[in-house]
């Protein structure tokens, strides 16, 4: 995020775009919500009617995967209207011409039919969006998780820095986190091309910087990705693998694959808190502490860097992962010691850039920091971008329709688009360990609109077939308008319907992303 | 009986919560008033979140299969096979055939080292976790 | 100094005084106050290092009494099942007599209706335990906190009875009034600390007491809204509205001191064991009223919510003379969506949107 | 009652000493507390319920399906529904399971003495009127006279056979429907209403005991109302989710009241000042 979690209460206009905000996180929804009782005009870009879309001023109800057309809609409409903001453009951007003449080529007519949106609705967002003092712009995986989603958050970019609603307090482009650390595992370098705070591999500055830390040589190449590694097949390029806490039988793509690889590995070691899906297959499981048994930190969707402290004993014998890894290293012939997660923060504040100012005994103090955090005396960043661009001026990357890796037809007739839900948190390791979470929902069910239900002679609750070219689940049937005609809706969650064996495994060539937000799927009555 | 500081796992957001100890078990969470994200409040994951920690199907020993069984295991034996297969792996296809995935659930501290240990004693850079996921 | 006379009941305390107090009560009883900790969170804790702790009167603490009495999670039995039979054994717990010091009104309040909830019709065994034993010192409140409305329930600022011992703050010393017997022994046995009050005091603490009434921010005409709610004129948008906006996070009944709905399940340790535990739940989620097999005779969020507010303002003034809302304020701040208490109040007393 | 506990939430082992399967889904199990002072002790009367534990599942709230003119063993009428209906339904005599009760407030027979009584039950809810029926059957004298109209899902489907049979010999007007027919089956098909219609019963001095799904039950109650009963001649058993059974946990509310202390059996006068599901659709 480019602002922090509570500056979203401050703006006027809010635009949601491929966030199902009230049940993913239910902490922005609340300022979102606060900021609409203050007077702020919320707009959501959702397939689906959420409980967000029925609480803001506009809904645009868009056809999964076309984005890009609404978002260049829109920004058409800026421009025409006079409500782009040439100061801002002038100072703080380039390639404004590339993007101005890609958008006066657009028919807008025929661009609003491409979303299914009225054209009007778009309009009316796009004024609402671009007259405001200071509005955010949130967007989480309905946004990234297509083939094009790269290009989705450019042109989103594109329209925050058209309409100059990036460089303020209160004003940005925010991209919400999904899992509790996923910005901190990237921050860590857990990517394949990126050493610790985004210091690429194939640089070979960084790479001697750490070459001369850690006192090894370091492998050049990129490495491979999850779905690279994870799909390469039994006789993929990868042999052996160790996981740490995920849970890839359940969450990522085209599980059928995923399963085929993982047994058809060497060795797989998983250390996780319960017997996961993953790690039944894996010949030797650790049982590892949990949250509340280590002490380190997290870094949330706005880059706080937080402290995670130790309230109990492991139970049984678990181990802290950081025990377990020291362990394994020291066997394997490359000792590390620490005597402390702080320890490792130490090495971590001399390597990363942006979490040069981060220790642990300034964590412990107030709510943690915000990086970038240059050095020790350095207060954190609530909001980025203000005055410059991380690269300098703010490029605009125009960018035209991307057609989703699989659309439905005769055979397939139905968009499948999967997600989150409130009660439940990703392969439901932890949240389906939970009386209470269980008791308010505890099975997967697929949302269908009643107009497709009738042609199918469904009932509500009845179990059905849901079949795509890579699976079949059987899930119960929720019938309701908050999907349109035409497109079904589901969670993964739930290992009984395990959604990820039907979805496709295309995914983007920038992020590496898969396309979990569209599939062709077919449903069929359970036959009696 | 205390409460002790922390941040909750289950989203991005980053909530702060109390975790309610009570003879060393934890049993019940709260949020922090303060904290800049929870002030004061939590979704209904955060307010349950004591009941997976301490939960009976927690994994509590190492395991190795063993005739294809998951069965108990020391750690020294669980830690030696390990090392001993990833090593063999290393060896003989280098450390490109060896895959780390890291958890967008772990800490920064895990995620760092064992990053570290993938890019120097596996030698590999095929590291990654379920970021887009 | 002359010393008190327990036979008196008010004396006075002078805050230079309060800590030996306290730590005279910390080597006889569990001591338990609200302390503001290092990440300036105000709460409840159990004090073992007096002086560490840092006690903070003013500021209402973010949980209430009911995590002690009624805690979040509480095993009440473990069980085993063998062929020699299905048998249950209560966990033993011992709580050591506890003394819970700077008990604000609402918080005291609270303890009262909870001593009626869980001893009226049946005697809760597992409340009990924990309750008994307990003394309670209470402290009036000399400036009510922004989301305060316990002028508007009659369970503050200042509090006649409930309380043990009854703390107001005046200025340099506390009036301490005697509220039932424990206090009394209280005073009885450290006599040392206290002198006898004089008319002076009495009339500082009730300028106190007005100066108080005068700081409430809110006004939240709870009494029209327990009678639109007897009368059923609360206008069905208020329902819906209100069940939209709801995040289903149940923070609104865990906070509340005096929601005391809980559930009891079974958790399997093996084959043949486990343990019984209860813990709280809340009225507004969907599995609340769920049946087996799924029917649900509370099939609409409206009515769930609608059922909260019409059992702490319609049932409890029905069945107790005075509603279970103790005006603390808690469900203000806690709530996502803005759904609390006095978002209800204000919009039923609207009439229509 | 006096409880012999002081620990209300405690339950007490009982053995199951004989199972009577009543369906494919439902069946009776008669039950003997161990310990023989609690099994002499044990008072109830019909319409009180208990809670069940079954190991690893909980606590269910099971209406006594036996009447307490025949002392020294519970009978449960129990619908395989869920975890712990399902787990009962794979008890085995001499199996321990734990109970607590008798809770709720019960059918008030002094005021039905003298009176005719109908009974109107669909699938399981003829468990807690039989409690009733038999009741009556054992002071016969008592009460005027008796009828009972059940409804199933298919013949197959007909629960309490024996007890439909016993009746019938004791000379009580029992009569059956399906909702859908099986070939061999010759009997009336369709809702438990139409049964409703070939009965003149003496207004004056009848009362009506209903017990079933909501679907029926707001069918009855229009039938019921258009022959001429009154709101305080109709009684019911309403079924909620429990946990404590004694008025504390609050998870069985029906707008004010409590299903578990002021229920679960009501009148429909009672019923009617509150907003129900059962009523209000």
């Amino acid at each position: 995020m480019t602002n922090s979690i509570n500056e979203i209460e401050n703006a006027e206009v809010i635009l949601v775009s491929g966030s199902n905000t009230t049940e993913a996180h239910p902490q922005v929804a609340r300022r979102m919500l606060a900021a609409v009782d203050r007077g702020a005009r919320l707009i959501v870009i959702d397939p689906r009617r959420t409980r967000l879309a029925e609480c803001a001023h506009l809904h645009l109800p868009l056809k999964p995967g076309t984005d890009i057309p609404l978002l260049n809609a829109m920004m058409r409409v800026l421009l025409d209207e006079g409500l782009a903001d040439d100061l801002f453009i002038e100072m703080r951007t380039e390639n404004f011409l590339a993007l101005r003449d890609m958008l006066n080529r657009l028919d807008l007519e025929e661009t609003a039919a491409l979303t299914g949106v009225p054209l009007p609705l778009i309009r009316q967002a796009a004024q609402l969006y671009g007259r405001a003092r200071k509005a955010v712009i949130c967007y989480c995986l309905g946004i990234t998780q297509h083939v094009c989603g790269t290009e989705n958050v450019q042109t989103i970019a594109n329209l925050a820095m058209l309409a100059g609603q990036i460089e303020k307090e209160d004003t940005g482009v925010d991209p919400l986190r999904g899992q509790n650390n996923v910005q901190g595992a990237c921050d860590m370098g857990a990517l394949p091309n990126m050493l610790p705070s985004y210091q690429g591999v194939h640089n070979e500055d960084y790479r001697e910087k750490f070459e001369r830390a850690w006192g090894m040589r370091l492998p050049e190449a990129t490495g491979l990705s999850l779905v690279e590694m994870t799909h390469g097949g039994p006789q993929g390029p990868i042999r052996g693998m160790y996981i740490m806490g995920e849970n890839p039988m359940l969450s990522d793509p085209t599980l059928n694959k995923v399963e085929e690889t993982l047994r058809g590995l060497d060795f797989l070691a998983v250390s996780d808190i319960f017997l996961t899906e993953t790690a039944q297959l894996a010949q030797v499981v650790f049982p590892a502490a949990c949250f509340a048994e280590k002490s380190g930190t997290f870094t949330n969707s706005e880059r706080r860097v937080q402290m995670v402290r130790q309230a109990t004993q492991p139970p049984g014998e678990c181990r802290a992962d950081s025990e377990i890894i020291m362990e394994l290293s020291a066997r394997l012939g490359y000792a590390m010691k620490y005597g402390s997660s702080g320890e490792v923060m130490e090495e971590i504040a001399l390597l990363s850039p942006i979490y040069g100012g981060m220790y642990h005994d300034r964590l412990e103090q107030g709510w943690g920091l915000q990086w970038p955090c240059w050095d020790r005396n350095h207060p954190g960043t609530p909001f980025l971008h203000k005055y410059y661009f991380t690269r300098g001026r703010g490029h605009f990357m125009p960018a035209g329709h991307t057609a989703p890796g699989e659309a439905p037809d005769q055979e397939y007739p139905l968009l499948l688009m999967t997600g989150r839900i409130y009660h439940q948190y990703h392969t439901g390791t932890m949240t389906r360990k939970s009386e209470r979470l269980t008791r308010e929902c505890d099975h997967a069910v697929l949302q269908i609109n009643p107009t497709d239900a009738k042609g199918l002679c469904l009932r509500q609750g009845e179990p059905v077939r849901l079949l795509s070219r890579r699976g079949e689940i059987t899930l119960a049937a929720s019938i309701t308008d908050q999907v349109a005609s035409g497109m079904v809706y589901t969670t993964f969650h739930f290992h009984e319907a395990p959604i990820n064996q039907l979805t496709n495994d295309a995914f983007d060539s920038g992020s590496r992303c898969p396309e979990y937000k569209v599939c062709a799927v077919r449903v069929a009555k359970v036959a009696p | 009986m205390h409460d002790v500081l922390t941040t909750c796992v289950y989203c991005g957001c980053g909530c702060g919560l109390y975790l309610h100890v009570e003879d060393g078990l934890v049993c019940g969470s709260q949020p922090s008033r303060h904290h800049p994200v929870s002030r004061d409040n939590l979704c209904v994951k955060g307010w349950h979140i004591h009941e997976s920690v301490n939960h009976p199907d927690r994994l509590t020993t190492p395991l190795i299969r063993k005739n294809g069984v998951l069965t108990p295991a020391t750690w020294e034996e669980a830690l030696d096979f390990t090392a001993q297969q990833l090593g063999r792996i290393r060896d003989q296809h280098t450390g490109k055939a060896i895959g780390v995935l890291t958890s967008a659930k772990c800490t920064n501290e895990e995620n760092y080292l064992l990053q570290k240990f993938a890019r120097t004693a596996l030698g590999t850079n095929n590291v990654d976790h379920c970021a887009r996921l | 100094m002359p010393h008190a006379s327990a036979t008196t009941s008010s004396h006075l305390l002078k805050k230079d005084h309060l800590k030996g107090f306290l730590r005279k009560l910390a080597k006889e009883y569990r001591l338990v106050a609200p302390v503001r900790n290092r990440h300036n969170d105000v709460l409840f804790t159990v004090i073992d290092d007096l002086d560490a702790a840092e006690i903070e009167l003013g500021e209402p603490p973010q949980n209430s009494l009911k995590q002690f009495f009624l805690p979040q999670q509480e095993r009440l039995y473990s069980y085993t099942n063998t062929p020699d039979g299905y048998d249950f054994r209560p966990t033993q717990t011992t709580i050591p007599p506890t003394v819970y010091f700077g008990v604000h009104p609402c918080d005291l309040s609270a303890v009262l209706y909870m001593d009626v909830v869980f001893s009226r019709r049946q005697r809760d065994p597992f409340y009990l335990r924990r309750r008994q034993g307990s003394v309670l010192i209470g402290v009036n409140c000399n400036s009510p906190a922004p989301n305060c409305f316990c002028n508007a329930t009659g369970s503050g600022p200042f509090l006649e009875m409930g309380s043990d011992l009854q703390l107001t703050d005046l200025g340099d010393r506390f009036l301490v009034e005697i509220g039932r017997a424990p206090g009394h022994a209280l005073i009885e046995h450290w006599q040392g600390f206290f002198s006898p009050s004089g008319d002076k005091d009495s009339a500082a603490r009730y300028q106190a007491f007005l100066e108080a009434r005068g700081r409430f921010s809110r006004q939240v005409h709870v009494e029209q809204a327990i009678r639109q709610l007897e009368a059923g004129t609360v206008p069905e948008q208020v329902w819906e509205e209100l069940s939209l906006r709801c995040q289903d996070c149940g923070g609104c009944a865990y906070l509340c001191p005096t929601c005391t709905c809980f559930t009891i399940s079974d958790q399997q340790l093996d084959a043949t064991s486990g343990q019984r535990l209860r813990s709280w739940d809340a009225c507004t989620f969907g599995g609340f009223t769920a049946m087996t097999g799924g029917h649900n005779p509370v099939q609409a969020k409206t009515s769930a919510i609608r059922q909260r507010f019409l059992h702490k303002l319609r049932d409890d003034v029905r069945q107790n003379g005075r509603p279970s809302c103790v005006g603390c304020g808690r469900c203000v701040s806690v709530c996502f969506g803005g759904t609390d208490i006095v978002r209800f109040v204000e919009r039923a007393c609207q009439g229509s949107l | 009652m006096p409880q012999p506990s002081t620990d209300i939430y405690l339950p007490r082992q009982a053995k199951v000493e004989q199972i009577e399967v009543e369906n494919s889904q439902i069946s009776t199990f008669v039950l003997a507390f161990c310990d023989r002072s609690d099994n002499d002790a044990f008072r109830y009367q019909p319409g009180q319920f208990m809670l069940v534990s079954m190991p690893h599942c909980g606590e269910a709230p099971i209406s006594i399906s036996s009447p307490p003119t025949r002392p020294g063993n519970i009978h449960l009428s129990v619908r395989q529904a869920g975890k712990l209906t399902t787990a009962m339904h794979g008890l085995r005599v001499g199996d321990t399971i734990g109970l607590r009760g008798p809770y709720g407030r019960p059918f008030p027979m002094e005021q039905l003495e003298g009176k005719d009584l109908l009974f109107v039950a669909g699938g399981i809810g003829l468990a807690p009127l039989r409690a009733v029926v038999n009741t009556c059957l054992d002071q016969r004298d008592r009460f005027g006279a008796l009828t009972v109209l059940y409804g199933s899902r298919t013949p197959s489907d007909i629960a309490f056979q024996s007890d439909l049979g016993l009746w019938r010999k004791q000379g009580m007007d029992c009569r059956l429907t399906v909702d859908a027919a099986e070939p061999g089956w010759d009997g009336a098909v369709g809702l438990v209403t139409s049964l409703l219609a070939g009965l003149k019963p003496e207004l004056s001095r009848s009362i009506a005991l209903i017990c079933g799904p909501p679907l029926m039950f707001r069918a009855v109650l229009g039938k019921l109302a258009a022959m001429g009963f009154s709101d305080e001649q109709v009684l019911t058993t309403m079924e909620r989710h429990m946990k404590c059974g004694v008025g504390i946990c609050r998870h069985c509310h029906m707008d004010g009241k409590l299903a578990c202390v002021d229920g679960p059996v009501f009148s429909l006068a009672e019923l009617r000042r509150l907003k129900i599901m059962e009523l209000d659709g």
